[in-house]
């Protein structure tokens, strides 16, 4: 499959990214930025499809859009959202904070003016079609051992929950 | 027009990152600070994505652990919540002022 | 232009595959469509089908034999007032039947109607299909929260955790279906929806039937997780309307509760079409290796047409059967000219150019309607489950049995 | 969400007016207007998640008055009215009545208009219950067995019509005896009925009994113990699924029913699946009673000697029948006028509406569709 269209689905995309990015730290109600927050990952999954990473993408809907973001909302419909709307969104300190990360932005932007030549012209084409393929015998070969912790990292996450949620154990 | 690099992918992860460190630093609902926190990891995989694309696929390999670790601390964050939840009846960060009640 | 037309007729490859914008598009508004007409067939089959199960007659009043009566629905359901209760996230409120109705109308894009008939051809077709059925549970928890109501809610709550589960016992089973393509050689094993089917047809067996009685036991989890996936009886649960009144769905009217109406039946479409391309050989036809040959290849391409000639027949003998009052006059002569519709269909399918193209296309649906009935007949004569009861056949029987599947037939395929 | 607890606050349901998570708990209105509370019944639900942590029922949306409707009217004038209680089962409400004045008058139906009352009151225990087995199984989940006993029932009705006019509220008997010989092939016609019912019934089995997720849903649901029953006054077929024999038909035989030979069915458990086996044994029984009573109707007439104007003597009177749903009680007390004094209705459905909350604390929300399906409440005669 040859991309087509790419530019203008990359701006396209990155946009719907970036600004659900800015709904999600902006929205008063916890519901609309978890809304923001799927679209983003929508957005970003649109974004590995053009880096050649289907396997990536469907992981990301499945997961992401469609297993940690119900969790969230799940979450938001049990806590009391009313009162948290009618409070003080942003803490005492909002204005250190944003002054930080723009600062870590400014770094970002200054590293990538400084090798902007690195990248350029580098990208190998990577075999799309047997890309799930590559993926599995980099998982269950070279990886083998941290696909294994993090088979015991999600075991241990699971107990976690169960115990911080539960009121009775 | 200039062909997409994976430098526009890095400053479209770097923005998503930034968005995602201001989310965290500034917002008072955990609930929010949880999801920028989902935005940072989502940088992070993006990075990991694009340079998948100058070494191989060693890059998306680790996007899927990212993912792994992100629903192992979506769990137990909202876990956290819950049980702060249920505590102090209140969302906001600046009341977890102590570690033990 | 008129090339991009003709390059798609010969090639073998799906438009999108091909980068053929014009036919992809073309195939959107066809399933688009496709999918309307299939959702009010639908709609009118289980209450016919229903009734006559009931010892009823059903609707009978619109149109001969009620054939209008989908129609006259879909009117009163344009035209009825849109309630927001007041206390509601009207934006919230507004995108949840949005998000449900457009997840279950993308997952069809990859659905391989046939070898070239399907929008594209991802290599991830399975994933993309289950991850973007997967998200059809967001509208779900959207449209319960919003209404700020306590049913509502609390089907919301079932209706997630009881998709959330289910998909679980229903990835296992897709993946011992997609561990089943890679058997016999090594490392041809694919996610991509038609792959799945030539592997089928590769091996010459259908899945249902590999690894006896293996592929049997994952297509029965999958076929039980499937109707859990879209909220049916038995598993009706987030919409049981003796215990919830409706649902996530009881604030809603008009248009929007029509958008989830045909968001359902677009999803009981799209898992029978999984269904049918994992296990039962998509567009292949019955026995495709013991009923091969010339001749039999004329046979089975005679029966789209066979169908609908038999539906006018039955149509033209409901005419025969029709009282001869004056009164029924206007109904007799529709009913015919319904009959002489499907005559003429049936006839234009007989054609040879016309019906090598839509062979393929009348056997898949030909399969998905016989889950459609499955359905339908699952309604007329199961009792619903309870809460816990649902979640213990989740947990404890389909996901075990789901799990020992995969395991045996990963290890039943590096064996042989 | 968590404030659509502030405005139920004045149910007076304990202290929940906390957070919806903190308290865990939600309050459900069901009713008066929900789909499965078989009419005008409103359970106030305590909910913790799905599971019932204590409940409310709100009656009197269909209160008529029906008892101080009796002290201004003649005795034969209130007869039509207690028909308006059990509608369903409207035949057994009348003889109760009927009964309860003729033994307030001291005289007896004659035999034939007995043998008439016991196939009609049978019939009419047929009818209800295939009615509730309709609802029941609606309730559970189940649509097709509604379909199929409504199509049966209908034959119980016309049975009825032909015989009095009436298809629901029929007023079949008068104080005395009945008013209306049978009609000509009314014999007949319940012979064809029984015919046509039996494999009816088995027919009902087939679809449910072994029906596993029909057992899941109703076994060790809606447990009663035989000592609860009695304590709460519970009769019918749900004291008698709880193992008690005991059935006012046998045990203070009333009308004709000492002539006639039939089992009491019980149960073990007392739970939702015992009062089904229950129920649908005492429909075979009650088709065994019609079966012996439709060969043997004696000849002779049909009323007692009545005096035109009912005059009770002084005094007070209670008498009880085996209706379809428990034990049907009227309490008569007599001013020696033609008007009752006061008249006190025992609905078998009051009574047993006071089980629920006993029966569904602690189990989930679809248990309490199936507890409240299982009493076979009508609201007519919770409420009066």
């Amino acid at each position: 499959m040859q991309p087509v269209a790419t530019t203008f689905f990359f701006y396209f995309l990155a946009a719907v990214t970036v600004l659900s990015g800015v709904l999600v730290i902006t929205r008063r109600n916890p519901v609309h930025s978890a809304l923001a927050l799927i679209l983003a990952l929508l957005g970003q999954a649109g974004l590995y499809l053009m880096l050649y990473a289907p396997f990536v993408a469907g992981v990301q809907i499945i997961l992401y859009a469609g297993g940690i973001m119900v969790l969230f909302l799940f979450v938001i419909m049990l806590v009391s959202i009313e009162k948290s709307q009618k409070e003080e969104q942003f803490n005492n300190m909002w204005i250190v904070g944003l002054l930080a990360a723009l600062a870590l932005g400014a770094l970002f932007i200054g590293v990538y003016v400084k090798g902007r030549d690195l990248f350029a012209g580098r990208e190998v084409a990577l075999p799309e079609q047997s890309n799930t393929q590559q993926i599995a015998i980099l998982l269950y070969g070279n990886y083998m051992f941290a696909f294994e912790i993090a088979s015991l990292l999600l075991l241990v996450a699971i107990i976690g929950a169960v115990v911080m949620a539960k009121k009775r154990i | 027009m200039v062909p997409i690099t994976t430098l526009h992918y890095l400053v479209v992860a770097a923005a998503l990152f930034v968005l995602g460190v201001i989310g965290v630093l500034t917002r008072r609902n955990v609930v929010i600070v949880l999801m920028s926190i989902e935005l940072i990891l989502n940088a992070v995989n993006l990075n990991l994505v694009a340079f998948s694309r100058l070494y191989g696929l060693h890059g998306q390999v680790f996007a899927i652990f990212v993912i792994t670790d992100a629903a192992a601390e979506a769990a137990v964050g909202l876990g956290i919540l819950i049980a702060f939840f249920r505590n102090k009846e209140t969302v906001n960060v600046d009341e977890v002022d102590l570690l033990k009640w | 232009m008129l090339d991009d037309v003709t390059s798609y007729l010969k090639s073998d490859t799906t438009p999108g595959q091909a980068g053929n914008f014009l036919w992809a598009f073309i195939y959107i508004l066809l399933i688009f469509l496709g999918l309307s007409v299939a959702v009010i067939a639908m709609n009118w089959l289980e209450r016919k089908i229903l009734a006559h199960m009931q010892v009823r007659l059903g609707p009978m009043r619109v149109g001969p034999h009620g054939l209008l009566q989908p129609i006259a629905d879909a009117i009163k359901l344009l035209i009825k007032e849109d309630i927001m209760p007041s206390e509601s996230d009207p934006f919230v409120f507004w995108t949840a039947p949005l998000i449900v109705v457009l997840t279950a109308f993308t997952v069809f894009i990859v659905v391989p109607f046939g070898p070239t008939h399907a929008v594209t051809d991802m290599n991830i077709g399975v994933l993309f299909m289950l991850g973007v059925s997967s998200l059809s549970v967001l509208g779900v928890v959207m449209a319960g929260w919003a209404s700020n109501s306590h049913y509502p809610l609390m089907g919301a709550l079932r209706s997630s955790a009881q998709m959330v589960s289910y998909e679980i016992a229903m990835g296992l089973a897709v993946i011992s279906a997609v561990l089943m393509t890679s058997l016999n050689q090594s490392g041809t094993g694919t996610l991509s929806m038609i792959g799945i089917v030539q592997a089928q047809e590769a091996q010459a067996t259908w899945f249902v039937f590999k690894f006896f009685p293996l592929g049997l036991i994952a297509f029965f989890v999958f076929a039980v997780a499937m109707v859990a996936e879209t909220n049916r009886a038995p598993f009706d649960l987030p919409e049981a309307e003796s215990e919830l009144t409706a649902g996530f769905h009881t604030e809603y009217s008009g248009f929007r509760w029509s958008l989830f109406f045909l968001a359902e039946y677009s999803a009981m479409i799209a898992v029978s079409s999984i269904a049918v391309t994992l296990w039962l050989g998509g567009w292949l036809h019955p026995f495709p290796h013991w009923l091969s040959g010339e001749t039999w290849d004329l046979v089975f391409s005679l029966f789209p047409g066979l169908t609908f000639v038999f539906l006018a027949g039955l149509t033209f003998y409901s005419v025969a059967r029709m009282p001869k009052h004056p009164y029924f006059r206007v109904q007799t002569m529709g009913l015919a000219g319904f009959g002489a519709v499907l005559g003429l269909i049936g006839l234009a399918l007989f054609a040879p150019p016309v019906r090598d193209r839509v062979q393929d296309i009348y056997w898949f649906a030909a399969k998905v309607a016989g889950f459609m009935y499955l359905y339908i007949w699952y309604r007329g004569t199961f009792p619903r489950y309870r809460f816990d009861q649902l979640m213990t056949v989740g947990w404890k029987i389909l996901l075990p049995i789901g799990l020992g599947v995969l395991i045996v037939t990963a290890i039943l395929g590096v064996v042989l | 969400m968590a404030d659509a607890t502030k405005n139920v606050s004045h149910l007076e349901l304990g202290d929940t007016d906390k957070t919806f998570l903190d308290s865990n708990e939600l309050i459900i209105n069901m009713g008066p207007q929900h789909p499965a509370t078989h009419g005008v019944l409103r359970v106030i639900l305590r909910l913790d998640g799905e599971k019932v942590l204590g409940t409310e029922c709100v009656i009197g949306y269909l209160h008529r008055g029906v008892e101080k409707i009796a002290e201004n009217r003649t005795y034969a004038m209130f007869n039509p009215y207690v028909d308006r209680m059990d509608y369903v089962a409207a035949v057994s409400n009348g003889l109760g009545y009927c009964e309860a004045v003729e033994k307030l008058l001291n005289l007896e139906a004659p035999p034939r208009a007995n043998y008439i009352r016991v196939i009609l009151t049978e019939l009419n225990r047929l009818a209800s219950h295939m009615l509730w087995l309709g609802t029941h199984a609606l309730d559970i989940g189940a649509i097709t067995p509604l379909f199929y006993t409504f199509r049966d029932r209908e034959e119980i009705l016309k049975i009825f019509e032909k015989y009095c006019g009436a298809r629901l509220t029929t007023h079949a008997f008068r104080i005395g005896g009945c008013l209306y010989e049978t009609y000509e092939g009314f014999e007949q016609d319940v012979t064809k009925f029984l015919k046509f019912v039996t494999p009816k019934i088995d027919e009902y089995e087939e679809l449910l009994t072994t029906n596993r997720i029909w057992v899941e849903r109703t076994r060790n649901v809606g447990m009663l113990s035989a000592k609860d029953c009695i304590a709460l006054g519970v009769t019918g077929p749900v004291l008698r699924a709880s193992g008690v024999k005991w059935d006012l038909r046998k045990a203070q035989p009333y009308a004709a029913y000492p002539d006639f030979e039939f089992e009491i069915p019980t149960g073990q458990n007392g739970d939702t699946y015992d009062r089904y086996l229950v129920r649908m044994q005492e429909m075979r029984q009650s088709l065994r009673i019609i079966e012996q009573a439709v060969g043997k109707i004696p000849e002779g007439p049909i009323m007692a000697k009545v005096p035109k104007v009912i005059k009770p003597p002084v005094g007070e009177i209670y008498h009880s029948i085996e209706a379809p749903k428990g034990e049907l009680g009227y309490f008569i007390v007599s001013d020696g006028s033609t008007q009752p004094y006061r008249v006190r209705v025992r609905p078998p459905s009051f009574v047993n509406l006071q089980a629920l909350e006993q029966m569904v604390r602690g189990q989930l929300v679809a248990d309490v569709i199936a507890v409240i399906g299982t009493l076979d409440i009508v609201l007519g005669e919770v409420d009066r």
